[in-house]
Order: structure tokens, then sequence, then C-alpha cells
């Protein structure tokens, strides 16, 4: 265990930033997954009070469009390989990473870009957007979610959040290395150079932690359907209901 | 940007290196692991110039700093200190090496000759020694022994060397009085004589 | 005139002792209760010590003490430019700030490192013209530029004049200094070709192969302090001022030099020397302070390097009719060096420019402290002239060594802003003599001559400086023993010159230098102020001050013989140790004789009374101590006339790999004039090792500080380039004129620094041959620079320039 | 570090292990705190600058078995430990592989080839002046790059294959060892593997801080050389400023087969012009089945350049590298 962040000389010998401590790589992925290890066992132990599972069966609503699900998918990896070739020379892979991470990461800013535009414009932005009766909604089991539930909402933006912090010092970074577009020019002063090594390491820790639990409860059985719906589209009308207050969200129906 | 720096923080890892051999013990006392055995003693002795020598030797001194601090023998000279100028070239089992760049305890099994070995018993100069006051091969003096101990070694796995061969054998060792013309005619002349 | 010692090879003493290590330099003596001391420098290029916490240091096991700057300065630093003992003003990375005492090296180390230093980091600048420049930073505190007499001062130019001038034009700003004879205007229109451009070179280190360790301890009140310079006597009143002691309670202790150069000529450029003592005074044990090799770059000081523009008009015989000259000089970050006033004033000389203006301003940056080293300024601006007399010559259709006859200075001649004669010229007869040495009749058909990938390449180069200090003493000593005691403080460098010039004292006494021991190596062994070895100047001045001695000394002898056996002393004559009646040789005595009489006598002849006026402080000091303990001869040397030159010219052949870039001599001949051979081999030597030097600064030495923060980058042997045996010629031809210049007793002059410019300039000279008359206008010329003019690949950014810029 | 200059070898503890089991043990029990040493000729300067600070030195220079030339069935087989000098006068290295003896005998100083061995040689550290000097870059485990910027003294930095970092290979041997499709043995207390020369090496885009592949605890014992390209005409030249001491600004090894004056096959290899020696297989391609000769040199040599990224400084590497490559085709 050490600190968060850690320190270098810069040419004078004064103390500059040099990074995030990467020992938090360890930290956070234990956290995660004693968290989500708990969250499981809990649910697990809560299984028989569960109410019956929404049938998949009969109609079909449109929860979300090829374009967004195709959106969703290309983050997703595009993240994921960040991670992967992120985490590869600090796990002591020897692999090329570089390059496939500058390219992953441009992909990501460009469908974020994509994203955002879209859902300005074309999208319903308010059914993601978070007010404060949102946050009775766990509490209260009469009150039931519009298109998106709050837990949905929160990790929505918590997500946007990282990944918005990413891409800028990402993208910063990518200025300081040599690339087909450009030579470097090595000009950014070494202590906001090592600031911003520390908010691209400290947003990755938080993109890891909630890659991993948006991952974890895609594949819990009860949420399995939406995972389902972020492959072919659709729910059903039951899950619908069962999940959704309609007079908040009325879909049309699925193809 | 923050103009006044302070060294404070970086200079405590500095402090941790200087004493690192103290903190690895600790390291492996905490880890309660067996230091590893084979550490070199410090009290050895050494054969130079021809005689046994017993002398106290840290792990890491290097042989220069044996031969001039432990032992008083100041005729091998630190240009450098980075095997860089051939000041402190000595022979070790005939061959040339730079003593500043060569531990102590890496030579305790060999035989070490520096410049204070080569004079007969009565006296007389090395041949080496004599063509370089013949030819006044040296000039500031500072690299000459180094020279000398190169010649020495190349004389003995070389007896005849041509002038080019002389070179190449001589070409670890800098001259900034520029002298490497009349080392070369020493070391010529003293092929000759020898 | 035939001489008995004077032009014939000897043994020098302190050969053998050289040869066996036996002989001591600073680093090896060792006293009883020694401390080892290590130095914390300036991690800044520039910047100011706010507070230096020493605490977690001095509780450390085995340290004894820490000595700063306030310390050495109590009433606070002195505001001019100049090497401090330590500081807390740095100007340039890596300058002394403390030092700190330990038991051992390791732990003073481990002090040092245990020391919080907080320092105010402040501008620094790296090339002159970015702080002439208006706005650009300053290298020090109170400006960019340091005028005697007058203090800092900022010079500023536009940023139109300085991108004018970086673009190759003639700066259009006033010059600091400036000097001019001739009808400048005139000379060029007369001219039938004329070649203009802006150049440079590099400034580079010294790097003497001893570092400048020195130990000091205290004994009775007295200073002892073991060091190395270029001068025993005359850096000992100056450096016991450093010390805080008086001049009678120093002693320096000198025995053996490991290289100088020019930069341990004078206290001032090693003060450094000052730590030890200081902090042995402080702490009261002996120190020994052992200098690594990067911290000997750091506070050794480096030629000047120097950015210019040059126009120079050609007559149609070849004669130089003018040259116009403005220089941008480096001051580096401590001031120091007149490297472009010596570099035109050495043209002058050489070629015997017929009119001439020279304009000067100097620049400070934070880089090495800069100063006089071999040949300052001659010898980097012969590199780049000796290429364009060559294109002159093809120009204007003259042979080579021709245009350089033609332009060569003979007795009689003149140079410089105000005119000085010679004291004897002999140039013409140099090159003859080198041309046929070399054979340039039959080789300089192979000029640009190809084989395969090679090109031949030929070059002559002539080399120049003028060295002739007066002022000094002379002190030597008839023991009643018979022997001879030559007193001499000038600083054993390797040249030999401390035992040759104290030859001349032998000969006038007709002595066998067996018979003759030369004093020196320490202070208290009484020495009269001698030149320091440097600028060349301790063969003519060094001669005549023993010359002077001995004459003194045997007038004493003749008047003693003519008032014990008769006579007047104008009829006594000397032979065999012995003084005897010209009419009568039977009437005479030995030496030892006329010693021990001498000390019957006391007085003037043992320097109790009756001595020199105007004689030296230390001079007078010594002979008060040494009174009575000889027969003494002792002399004070009067001002000489006009200026004694030391002219060299070299030849060389090289074949140039245009592939590699790398290049071979094949052959290389140096001739010097420098009147009257004293010690052959030793100026053998120096042509040798000059050669060296000259091949160091024309292809490979650099100096080389990394524009972004300052970095000292060349700080060791391997970046610095210094020449191995392998980038130098197996064999150097050497040879000499040997004709006596008349201001000298024995007619001799100095030589060790323009054996460097000729061999530079013919090697500069030799590439540019190679290359078909390329004309590069740097020095040095490096392996990249010669690859990418062949493949005609133009760097992106100027190419490295060892903190200059190059045009 | 950059401020004062250090000039003695700090505490740090020795371990001469004299045989094999031993060395091994000791180089796995200590990980990261040891430091493997050969002759030292690298080793010394980091420890004296307290740039490097390992808690301690395993020297393996006295261990006989890792050290000696031997004949073995396909080739023969180079102890890590042998001094460079006893390569470079080797009659059986000299007689089938000469372009390894031309090359160690082109290292450093007689001095340095006396002491430095052949592991040694391979495994030195890049000699990229700010990184020597203590600073925290890449190379270091910091996070930038002071050598390529435009104002940085990168004249004898990398024209290939820059990853951030943009030092160079300093070997000397590296490049005739590719050339010669030498294998590594590398020894740990678990085992023994083989890597082929040219995978031993490692680029900062995989690994930026170590310039081979091995691993803590591994160390290079033997090197082996086929006797597939014994008695190949070879060629080896290096480029340098100065003559001793001084690492190369370009070198080329080159191993090619000759029959009736064609080429059947080849192998050329630069040094420092990358952070690995840099194989040209392009050049080798072009040149397989051609007649040996001038025209052919200067037809292919512009392939050997093909792709290179010349720093503010160092665009001369480019025409450098594409003559020694010519002049190895040419033999």
């Amino acid at each position: 265990m050490g600190e968060i962040v850690r320190y270098k000389r810069d040419v004078w010998g004064e103390e500059v930033i040099l990074g995030v401590s990467w020992d938090l790589l360890w930290v956070v992925a234990v956290a995660v997954l004693v968290l989500l290890a708990a969250h499981a066992i809990i649910m697990a132990a809560l299984a028989n009070k569960k109410m019956e599972k929404a049938s998949s069966e009969g109609r079909r609503v449109l929860r979300h469009e090829t374009i967004d699900r195709l959106f969703h998918w290309v983050m997703a990896a595009s993240i994921l390989v960040l991670i992967a070739t992120g985490t590869a020379p600090i796990l002591g892979l020897r692999i090329a990473w570089l390059n496939i991470h500058w390219i992953a990461g441009l992909l990501l800013t460009f469908v974020v870009v994509f994203h955002i535009i879209r859902s300005l414009f074309w999208q319903d932005f308010k059914s993601m957007i978070l007010g404060p009766k949102d946050f009775g909604e766990p509490f209260d089991s009469s009150k039931k979610p519009g298109k998106y539930t709050f837990e949905q909402k929160g990790m929505h933006w918590a997500v946007t959040v990282v990944v918005l912090a990413v891409i800028v010092t990402g993208v910063l970074l990518f200025l300081q290395i040599d690339t087909p577009f450009w030579d470097r020019t090595n000009s950014m002063p070494e202590d906001q150079l090592g600031l911003m090594f520390l908010l691209h390491g400290l947003s990755t820790l938080a993109l890891i932690a909630l890659a991993a639990t948006h991952i974890y409860f895609a594949l819990r059985p009860e949420k399995l359907f939406y995972t389902r719906s972020m492959v072919s589209g659709w729910i059903s009308e039951d899950e619908m209901t069962a999940n959704h207050d309609t007079s908040l969200w009325s879909p049309k129906e699925a193809d | 940007m923050n103009p006044k720096l302070t060294r404070r923080r970086f200079i405590k890892g500095v402090i941790a290196s200087g004493a690192v051999a103290t903190s690895t013990t600790i390291w492996y006392a905490a880890n309660g692991q067996a230091r590893p055995a084979g550490a070199v003693e410090r009290m050895i002795r050494i054969n130079i110039n021809g005689q046994m020598r017993s002398v106290d030797v840290a792990p890491q001194e290097t042989l220069a700093s044996t031969l001039r601090y432990k032992l008083g023998l100041t005729g091998t000279k630190l240009g450098c200190n980075r095997g860089e100028c051939g000041a402190c070239t000595v022979l070790v089992d005939d061959i040339p090496s730079y003593a500043c760049s060569v531990l102590t305890h890496s030579v305790k099994n060999k035989r070490v000759e520096s410049v204070e070995g080569l004079e007969a018993a009565n006296g007389d100069l090395h041949p080496v020694q004599q063509a370089f006051v013949d030819e006044l091969s040296p000039q500031c003096g500072y690299c000459t022994p180094g020279q000398v101990m190169s010649a020495v070694g190349l004389l003995r796995s070389n007896p005849n060397p041509n002038r080019e061969e002389a070179r190449q054998g001589m070409a670890g060792n800098i001259c900034r009085c520029g002298s490497y013309d009349s080392y070369l005619n020493g070391v010529m002349r003293a092929a000759q004589i020898g | 005139m035939a001489y008995r010692l004077i032009g014939k090879d000897f043994v020098p003493p302190d050969v053998p002792g050289k040869v066996t290590g036996r002989i001591k330099y600073a680093e090896d003596y060792a006293r009883d209760g020694m401390v080892y001391a290590r130095l914390l420098t300036s991690p800044v290029p520039h910047g100011r010590v706010v507070a230096i916490d020493a605490s977690e240091a001095l509780a450390m096991d085995g340290v004894y003490g820490i000595l700063t700057a306030d310390d050495v300065y109590p009433d606070g630093e002195p505001q001019s430019t100049g090497l401090k003992v330590l500081t807390n003003e740095p100007t340039l990375m890596g300058e002394p700030i403390l030092a700190v005492a330990a038991r051992d090296e390791i732990t003073a180390e481990n002090a040092i490192a245990a020391i919080s230093l907080t320092i105010e980091r402040l501008p620094f600048v790296l090339d002159p013209l970015d702080s002439l420049q208006e706005g650009g930073d300053n290298a020090y505190n109170g400006g960019n530029t340091f005028i005697f007499r007058q203090g800092f001062a900022e010079e500023k130019w536009t940023a139109d004049q300085v991108a004018s001038f970086r673009s190759g034009n003639e700066p259009t700003a006033e010059a600091q200094q400036s000097w001019e004879y001739g009808d400048l205007e005139a000379g060029f229109a007369a001219s039938d070709f004329v070649h203009e451009t802006t150049f440079s070179t590099a400034g580079y280190p010294h790097m003497s192969m001893e570092p400048r360790s020195a130990m000091a301890y205290w004994e009775n009140g007295k200073c002892y302090l073991h060091g190395t310079s270029q001068s025993l006597s005359a850096i000992a009143e100056p450096m016991a001022a450093i010390v805080g002691v008086p001049l009678e309670d120093f002693v320096f202790i000198n025995e053996a030099t490991g290289g100088g150069f020019g930069q341990r000529a004078r206290a001032g450029s090693i003060p450094s020397m000052a730590i030890p003592a200081k902090l042995s005074q402080k702490i009261n044990r002996p120190v020994m302070m052992r200098v690594s090799r990067e911290e000997e770059f750091t506070i050794g000081g480096a030629r000047q390097g120097l950015q210019g523009w040059v126009k120079v008009g050609f007559k149609r015989d070849g004669s130089m009719a003018a040259m116009d000259m403005y220089c941008v000089s480096d001051n580096g970050g401590k001031g120091g060096g007149g490297d472009a006033n010596s570099a035109a004033a050495g043209v002058s000389a050489l070629y015997q420019t017929e009119a001439m203006r020279f304009r000067n301003t100097s620049i400070g940056t934070n880089t090495g402290h800069r100063g006089a080293q071999r040949g300052p300024g001659e010898n980097q601006i012969m590199a780049i002239m000796a290429p364009i007399m060559d294109k002159a010559a093809e120009e204007l259709g003259l042979d080579r060594l021709e245009i350089r006859k033609l332009n060569a200075a003979q007795n009689g001649d003149v140079s410089g802003p105000r005119s000085t004669p010679f004291t004897s010229a002999y140039m013409p007869e140099a090159l003859e003599q080198a041309a046929t040495q070399f054979d340039w009749e039959g080789k300089k058909g192979r000029s640009r001559q190809k084989n395969g990938a090679k090109v031949r390449g030929l070059g002559i180069g002539q080399g120049y400086h003028n060295a002739g200090r007066s002022g000094m003493d002379g002190l030597i000593r008839l023991m009643p023993s018979g022997r001879l005691q030559i007193h001499n403080g000038v600083g054993n460098l390797g040249t030999y010159s401390y035992a040759s010039t104290s030859r001349a004292a032998a000969e006038v006494l007709m002595m066998e230098w067996e018979n003759c021991d030369v004093v020196t190596g320490r202070t208290d062994r009484h020495l009269p102020i001698t030149s320091p070895q440097d600028g060349s100047n301790s063969i003519f001045t060094n001669t005549r001050t023993c010359f002077g001695a001995a004459q003194d000394l045997l007038a004493k002898m003749k008047e003693i013989a003519a008032m014990d056996l008769g006579g007047d002393p104008a009829d006594y004559e000397i032979d065999g140790s012995r003084i005897y009646q010209v009419a009568d040789n039977t009437a005479g005595m030995t030496y030892a004789e006329v010693a021990q009489r001498g000390m019957e006598l006391g007085g003037k002849f043992t320097g109790e009374a009756e001595l020199p006026e105007e004689l030296n402080a230390l001079t007078a000091l010594s002979v008060s101590r040494l009174a009575g303990t000889g027969l003494m001869g002792i002399f004070h040397d009067p001002r000489h006339n006009d200026n004694p030159p030391g002219f060299t010219v070299t030849f060389t052949e090289i074949e140039l790999d245009k592939e590699t870039g790398k290049f071979e001599i094949l052959d290389m001949v140096t001739v010097a004039e420098c009147g009257t051979v004293v010690h052959p081999q030793g100026l053998a030597n120096q042509l040798r090792g000059g050669a060296v030097w000259g091949i160091g600064l024309s292809v490979l030495e650099r100096h080389l500080y990394d524009p972004q923060n300052g970095l000292p980058a060349s700080s060791g042997y391997w970046q610095s380039k210094i020449p191995t045996y392998l980038d130098t010629p197996a064999q150097i031809g050497t040879g000499w004129v040997d004709l006596p210049d008349p201001e000298n007793p024995v007619g001799a002059r100095g030589i060790g620094e323009p054996s460097m410019g000729a061999v530079s300039a013919a090697l500069n000279a030799a590439i540019s041959d190679a290359l078909g008359g390329h004309l590069f206008d740097t020095a040095p010329v490096t392996t990249d620079m010669i690859i990418n003019h062949i493949a005609g690949v133009s760097e992106e950014a100027t190419p490295l320039a060892q903190n200059n810029f190059r045009g | 570090m950059p401020a004062t200059s250090h000039d003695v070898m700090p505490d740090i503890e020795l371990y001469q292990p004299t045989d094999e089991e031993n060395a091994l043990e000791l180089a796995s029990t200590l990980g990261d705190d040891g430091w493997i040493v050969g002759g030292g000729q690298d080793t010394y300067g980091w420890l004296k600058d307290r740039n490097k600070s390992p808690a301690a030195m395993i020297e393996i220079a006295q261990i006989d078995a890792w050290k000696g030339v031997k004949e073995t069935a396909d080739g023969i087989e180079i102890g890590a430990v042998t001094t460079l000098t006893d390569i470079a006068n080797h009659p059986l290295v000299q007689s089938k592989f000469n372009l390894l003896a031309t090359a160690a005998g082109k290292v450093a100083s007689p001095q340095i080839r006396n002491v430095g061995t052949l592991g040694g040689n391979l495994n030195q550290d890049a000699r990229c002046w700010y990184y020597r000097r203590g600073l925290d870059c890449y190379r270091a485990g910091g996070n930038i790059c002071y050598a390529d910027s435009p104002e940085g003294l990168n004249r004898e930095h990398a024209i290939f294959g820059a990853s951030r970092c943009v030092a160079v290979s300093p070997s000397d041997t590296a490049p005739a060892l590719v050339a010669l499709d030498a294998t590594m043995v590398v020894a740990s207390a678990s085992g023994e593997r083989l890597i082929p020369a040219q995978d031993f090496f490692v680029g900062p885009n995989r690994d930026i801080v170590n310039m081979t592949v091995l691993n803590e605890g591994e160390i290079l014992t033997a090197v082996r050389l086929p006797n597939e390209w014994a008695n190949a005409e070879f060629y080896f030249e290096k480029v340098a400023d100065r003559n001793v001491w001084d690492f190369a600004l370009v070198s080329v090894a080159a191993a090619i087969k000759v029959s009736a004056g064609a080429i059947t096959d080849a192998r050329i290899v630069c040094g420092a012009v990358e952070c690995t020696p840099r194989r040209l297989e392009a050049v080798e391609n072009a040149i397989r089945g051609q007649q040996r000769s001038e025209q052919l040199a200067d037809q292919v040599a512009a392939m050997a350049t093909d792709g290179a990224r010349p720093l503010n400084y160092n665009h001369f590497k480019v025409p450098l590298m594409e003559n020694l490559v010519k002049r190895a085709i040419r033999g």
C-alpha cells in the first residue's frame, strides 16, 4: 500500500507529480471485487423473497435503436481495449500497447462526440436527466422509473464524467507522443504533464471500477433483459410494465 | 510555476539509496527471509606488486580506492573515475585494466601490479620507464603511470609490436597534453631495449 | 651562437618521478587526521539560494563541518563576475554552493544528500544572441555583460538586428569594443576578391587530466595548501588573499600540475582551492577536497566561443588588403575571456592585413566560465581563416603556399591596432622549411584526388601567438658547496620550462647542469615572482630573469675575485666552475670558494643589502628569508621592447571517406619559428601536443548545453570528445627555424599556443580541400556535418551549436 | 541526481558466486534488488552517480561454466562472461565467425575490452545522456523524453522504432550476433530458455525501461552461434566520432553467403539506429539471388532507410546508414 500520487524530480531536482500510484490498481480491483461479491451474496440471500421475474414473451417494445446499440458496443469495446492496453505495461506484459491504445482512444473520442451530439438533438435527452425525485426511487417500491432507472442514470452520468476526464487528459497526453499526424514537441511543463498523467490515471481507475460494476449488473439475472435489449434492441411489454412507469416512458413497438 | 524548489523529498530517496545495504537487511528481516548467504568478507589478502597485503576492503570498493587510500599507492591516478581516461590503468594478471572500474574484491585472487611495482630491486627503472624518460614522453605526467602500465602490458603480450600495433594497444589512455607521439616513441624504444 | 646547454636535450629533474608515479600531485598527499570534503553544487543554471538546512547532515556520524558562502564572504559576495569560492548566487549549473567535510568520501556524499537546499530559480540564457535580443534574459543578476571598472550592464539589440546577424549579415549595432587601422574602404575597393561570411567556433572545456583537487591544513597559524596551478609564485599572493591569510603565513605546495592549458594561471580561476583551506581552518583538521571530473568540467572553465561576421579583401597579387571583423563573444556564466580581440590581432599579425577593423560585444550566458585556453582567439580564428585563404588563392589563381608567403610576417613588420613591431619574425622561412619537410611540391598535385569513396585533401595552416611578459624577478644562489640553486616559481605543467629556462642561468655561469638544482615545488622554498607558465610566456620571460640573475651573480663573483685576488672585475673569466684572471688562469677561485667568501662578506652579496628596486613583494620576502644563505644573484626584469611572436606552420594531407565522413591524417608536419631553440625535446612535445589540441578544435571537441534546461551535456571525457591515440596521427613531423630573437638574451621565444593554431587551420583547410573547397565557416567540423554536406541534407534545426549559434 | 556530482561507490553489498546454482538462486532471491555484474564496465558509473541504487551486486564473472569459447555439434558456444578481448582474439571465433571477433574488437577501449564481457556488452543500458544523467525520463520510469523535442540534443539518437523513448542500442556485438543468427541461452532458478538473438532485444514500444527480454532473476549465460553462418562473407563497420571509447553513430554487421558471385542468403543488421539492432530484411530479400556488385549495392541501399524518422539533429544517420549498407553489400 502506498500513496495515491507518485512523484519524480524534474531536471532541476524539483519534485513534481509523475502520475497516479498504480498500487491503487490493486486497491480498486480488490474493492470492486469485495463490493460486488457482497452484493451478489446479499442478493442470493434475498432471492426467495423476490417477486417473480417478468416474462420475456409477448409483445416487444423498442428500448434501444440500432445506432445506439452500435454506439454502446463500440464504446464498450474501445474502453475495454483501452483498459487492457493501458494496464498491460503496469502488469508487466511486454506488448506494443501504445499504438493500439491511442487508436482505441481516438475511436472512443469519436463515438463519444457522436453520442453527445445525437443525444442532444435526436434522442430524448430528458429521459436521462437525473432529478431530485429520482433519488427517492430506490426507497419507494411504488415508484417506478421512466425509460431509465435511477441506477442506470447514475451509472450513465458517472461514466460520462469519468470517460470525459479520460478523454480530455488522454487527448492532451496524445499530443505528447509522435503520431502519423504530428511530431511531438514535448513542450508541456513537467509539472502539468504529471498532473495530466495523474488525472488520466485516476479517471482510469474510476473507469475500471465503473466498468466492472456495469458488467456485473449487466450479467445479473434480474437485469439480463436490459443486456438483451442492448443486443437486440427490445424488451417485452411485461418487462416494461414490471419495471417502468409507462406514463413516463411509452416506447414504440419493436419490429 | 513555483519558483522556489525544495530538494527535501527526493533527497530522502537519496539517503535511502545511500544507506541501501542497511535497509535491505531490514527488509529481509521484516519479510522473515534469511539474507542470502555468500556476501563477501571485508578482510582480504591481495597480491599487490608481488607482496601479499592484508587489507580491509568494503564490498563496493574500487581497486583504485584501495590502492590510493588503503595502501598509499598514489601512483595510480584518478582522472575521471569513469573508465574514460586510463590514468588509473594497472595490470591484473598482466592485463591492463582501469582500477577505477574494477572492484578490489574481483581481483583478490589475482596479481595486481601498479606503477610502483615496476622498478628493479636495485632501483633501476623498468625498460618502459627508462624509454619514456629518454624520449621525454610525459608532459604533465598525470596520465603517465597509466601509459606506463598499458605499455608494459602491451609488451608482455606482444614484445615486438610495430608502431600501429603499439598505437592500438595504447589506445585506452587519454593524454590531454597530446603526448601520444612521444609515448609511442617510448614504447618502440622500450621494445628494442626489452 | 654556440651554447653549452641551450638547445640541448636533458632529463628534467621531475621526469623520473613521473614515470615511477612518485611525484606528487595535490591529491596524492595525506596528513594525519585528514578528512574529506565534497561539494554541493548548484542544481540550476541561474538562481539564488533562499535557505540551506544542514542540520540533518551535521548530525550524521562522521560529519565534521560545513562551509558556505556566508563563511567565505561574511560581508557579502563581491558584486562582479569571476568565479567565487562558494556562492549563494549561482550563474551556472554546477557552481559550488557549499562543502561538507566528513571522515570519508562516502559519508561526505551521504551528508551532501541530506542537506536541504531551497533555491529560487532565475531565468537563464545559453546563447549570447538570445540575451542580446530585446526582452532576452540576462545571465547575471545585474545584466548580461560586465564592463571593467563600471560593473554590470545590459546590452540589447533590436529583434531585427539579431535576426539579420543570424541570417548572415553584418551586425549593425554599435559594438562594445573596437579598433581600426588603415583605410578599410580603400582596401576593399582595391580588392579583386572579397569574401564575406558569418562564422562560429565552439568554446570547450580544458579538461586537464588532474582535476583541481586540493588539500589544506593549518600549523602554527600558517596555512599549507596543496594545490594545482600554472604558477607557484605568481599565484601565491592572490591565493593568500582569497584564503584570507597574510602572504608570509601562506605556503603553497605544487610540485606538479596535471595540465593547465591556461585555466590555472591565476588564483581567480582556481578559487575552489580555498575551500579546503577555509574548511580546515573552521574545523581544525586537514581537509582533502577531491574534485570529480564533472566538477572539473563545471568549474574548470572553457575556451570562449566566438560567433561573428568577417569580410576579407584580397588584391590581385594575393595580398590581404582589408579585413573587417565583428564578433559576439560568449562570456559564459562567470565572465572572462578576450578571445575575439586576440583573434583579430592574430589575423593582423599572421596575414599582415593592410587595413583592418575589429568590433566586439561580449555577452554572458549561463554556461561554463570562460578564460584563456591554449592560444585563446588566435587558434579558433585560424581554423576559420585557412580555408578562406585557400578560396582566395583559388579565385586569384595563386598557389596556396605562395599566397601565404606573400602575406607572411618578416623582420621589421608590424601588427595589431598600434602597429607594434615584431621583435623578429621569420614566417617566410618557416613556410619554406615546412614545405620542404612536407614535400609540398611533390604532394600538392594529390589535392582532391579520388580513390573510390575516398578523396585526398591537403592543407596549410599557420599559427601565431604573442608572448613576452616583463616585470618578473630572477633569484639564484651559489652555495658554499659550489652548487647553483636556481629558484623558479613558474609552475610545472609538463613543458619542462621550469627547468629549461633555469638552464639559462647555468649557461651564463658556464656550469655543468649536474651541479645545478632547480628550486621549486613549494613557496616556502622561497621563490621569486616568475611568470606563470601561461600564454607561451615562460620561455621568453624566464630565460630573461634567469639570465639576468646569473649576470648579477657573475658580476658579484668577479667583484669578490678582484677583491681577493686583485685587479679589476673585468679582468676575470669563468669556466669549469672556476673564476680566474684572463691573464693568468692559475689566479682564481672555485665557485665553492667564491660562495664561501661571499657569505663571509654578506651585505649585497648574500641578499642583505642593495637589493634591486621594484622587486616584487614575494621575491622580496623570499630574498629576506634566504639572506645570508649563499652568494645571491637577484634580478628585476625591466620592460622589453616590441612584440615577441611565436609562429608555426603546419602542412597536412588527409584522406577523407565520403561515405562515412571520417578521415585519416596521412601526413602532418609542423615547423616552429620561435627564436633559438632552448630544449628540442620539449619543443617537439609542444608541437605534437599542440597538434593533438588542434585536431580537437578542428573536428572533435564540443561544449554542449541542453537548450531546454541549461544542463551541461559534455561534462566528461566521453561527451566532450577529447582526442585519443587513434584520432591523431601515429607520427607527427616537427622542425624549427632556430633563428635568434634580439630581445631575449638567449634568443628564445615561446611556442606552446601557436603549435595548436597551425594544425587546426591546416586540418580545416584540408577538409575543405577534400570537399572541393567547401567552406563550413565553423569549428569543429564534425563527422555529421561532413556527411550532411556530402548528402545534401540539411538538419531541420541548426546543427549542434556547442551553445553557440552556427550561421 | 543532476545537481551534485557524486563520484564514489556508495554502500552496496557484493555477492561473488562461483557456481551457477548459487548465482541463479541469488538472482532469484534478490530479484530487483540485485544487479548482475559481468565486467562491471557499464555498472559502476550508474552506481557512483547514484542514479541506480540496487541493494547488491551479483558478480558472475568468476563462474567458469559461463566463461570461454567451446565448439558444439552445430557451431560454437561462448560463455556470457568471456571478455571481449578473449572473443576478439579467439582462434575459433576468428576462423569461423570473424564478424563477431571484429565487432568485439571495436568496443570502447582496450582496457574495457579486457574486463568487459560479452554478456555485459549485450545487456548494457542505453547511452542517451539525459538518461545517464539520472533524469527521470521514460526509460527511468518517468513520463517524458528530454531528447526528442525541437531543442533536445538528439544527434546520437534513433531514426527508427522510437516510441516515446528515442535511445538507441549501444552495443557493437549485438548487430553481429543478430547477423549470425545467434541464440541466447538464458537461465533462471526455474530452468533455461533459448531466445533467438533477434528477439532478445526489446524496443520501447514493448518495454520502455528494459532493453532486453530478460526477466527478474534471469541471467544470460551463453550465446550459441550456429554453423549455418560460419565462414560466410562478413562485413562489420562502426562509425563513431572518436575511434576509441565512443559508441557507434551507426554500425553495420552483415553475413552474406555467396556462390559463384551470386548472393544465396544474407543477414544485414545495423546498430545505433534503433533501440534494438535493426535487421534489414527488405534489403536481404532484395539482394538474395542477385550478383554481388556495386550496382546492386546502389540499387538497394535506399531500402535500408525506408521509414526512417530522423530527429532534429540526426538526419545524417540516414545517408550514413545507407552508405554503410552499400559497403556491406559491395564487400
